[in-house]
């Protein structure tokens, strides 16, 4: 149904995700001239309020063997399930400030209400099903572990 | 008797709450005895909340443990 | 409860929307430390089949006091709808090529439900409340018009 | 008498269909009036779905006309 859709592909990227990189996903996609509809979801570190302090920026890390089999079987569903033309989806590990983004799921469809479903449905699986953690640095140098709910 | 060699591996709170990122253990009979057996090693685990991935599968019932495996113990996602 | 959210706002940009243009209005949001998700719909021009030719480009047209007037109702009855942080809304007017965007909404939110939620509904009621033409201009120069469904 | 000045502001398909954006009436007792004549002038509009805007906002009914207004002749949106 899609071209790699057998290969496992590695999801994740050092540092946060740069509007640069993201721009550079979107434009790749003008050579696809079936494409009438992008939809894009990206997730920002914000600088709650912990234990009276604020979070300064998250440390992510994963069981990166157990997570690209976890990203595959969703790749796999998700194309079964829905009429994409294309997938794409980036996730941080190590440090991402307040502010900067470390997710990032990309889906594209010919038209536009298979992209915008598969894409927040995506958004769903990667919190509940990825095995990626968060540690939270407060602005007094203590931490606390995220979770997603 | 069981010789087999089962690789522990600790994710997120959990490396801090016990101090590592891996162990081995040894003749294991089953994935609750391994539990048993860390919970040992490790009394804070009782208290913690975690799911356990058998050779990166999750698994929600007791499995014997025949040959080499990876238990890892997964804590609360914050993936997102 | 937001910044100009009373202000008419022009949403039309003449040609297509670039790539480097989103970045930009991503990248503007890394000040906003309380957003934690983004919610980004893109409509892309397709190269069609039509009376066997194929769509070369889209020549867009608006009433544009109109459409002003129904975007800032979209967008007031949006934000009194949905939690988001922000919206930013961009429609072409003009020649959009085959390959190249012509729609771009933008919403955030501290959780994602609510950029998720109100990015989609925009766009539903944009192709159906927004007063805007479409000439698809085929490949041997004859011109079929566009209809939303 | 009415004396009333209608700006008629035609858009898309209908500018071809016309060939016209624009023209003015007056003495138009109301917005069904206004069709009818338009429908005299463009016989091609009877064939043609279009929605019709007073001074910007969508009508679904007969509106009577007084004073000076703007009517738009809208076909199938496209935006998007």
């Amino acid at each position: 149904m899609t071209m790699n859709s057998h290969r496992i592909r590695n999801i994740f990227i050092q540092g946060p995700i740069s509007a640069a990189f993201i721009a550079e996903k979107i434009a790749a996609h003008a050579v696809k001239l079936n494409i009438g509809g992008h939809s894009i979801f990206l997730g920002q570190v914000r600088a709650d309020q912990k234990e009276n302090q604020e979070v300064l920026c998250i440390e992510y890390t994963t069981y990166e063997e157990m997570a690209l089999d976890v990203m595959h079987k969703i790749r796999q569903e998700i194309f079964d399930q829905y009429e994409l033309t294309c997938l794409h989806i980036y996730h941080s590990l190590g440090t991402v400030k307040a502010g900067e983004i470390s997710l990032f799921v990309f889906t594209s469809s010919i038209h536009r209400k298979p992209a915008i479903d598969a894409c927040s449905e995506i958004v769903e699986r990667i919190k509940k099903e990825l095995p990626v953690w968060g540690k939270e640095i407060l602005s007094d140098q203590t931490h606390v572990w995220k979770e997603n709910k | 008797m069981n010789t087999n060699k089962i690789s522990i591996l600790f994710f997120g709170q959990l490396t801090e709450l016990t101090g590592k990122t891996e162990l081995e253990l040894s003749g294991i009979e089953d994935t609750l005895a391994a539990q048993e057996i860390l919970k040992d090693l490790f009394p804070k685990l009782g208290q913690t909340p975690y799911l356990l991935a058998l050779d990166r599968e999750i698994i929600h019932e007791n499995i014997p443990l025949k040959g080499n495996h990876t238990l890892a113990l997964l804590p609360p996602y914050a993936g997102g």
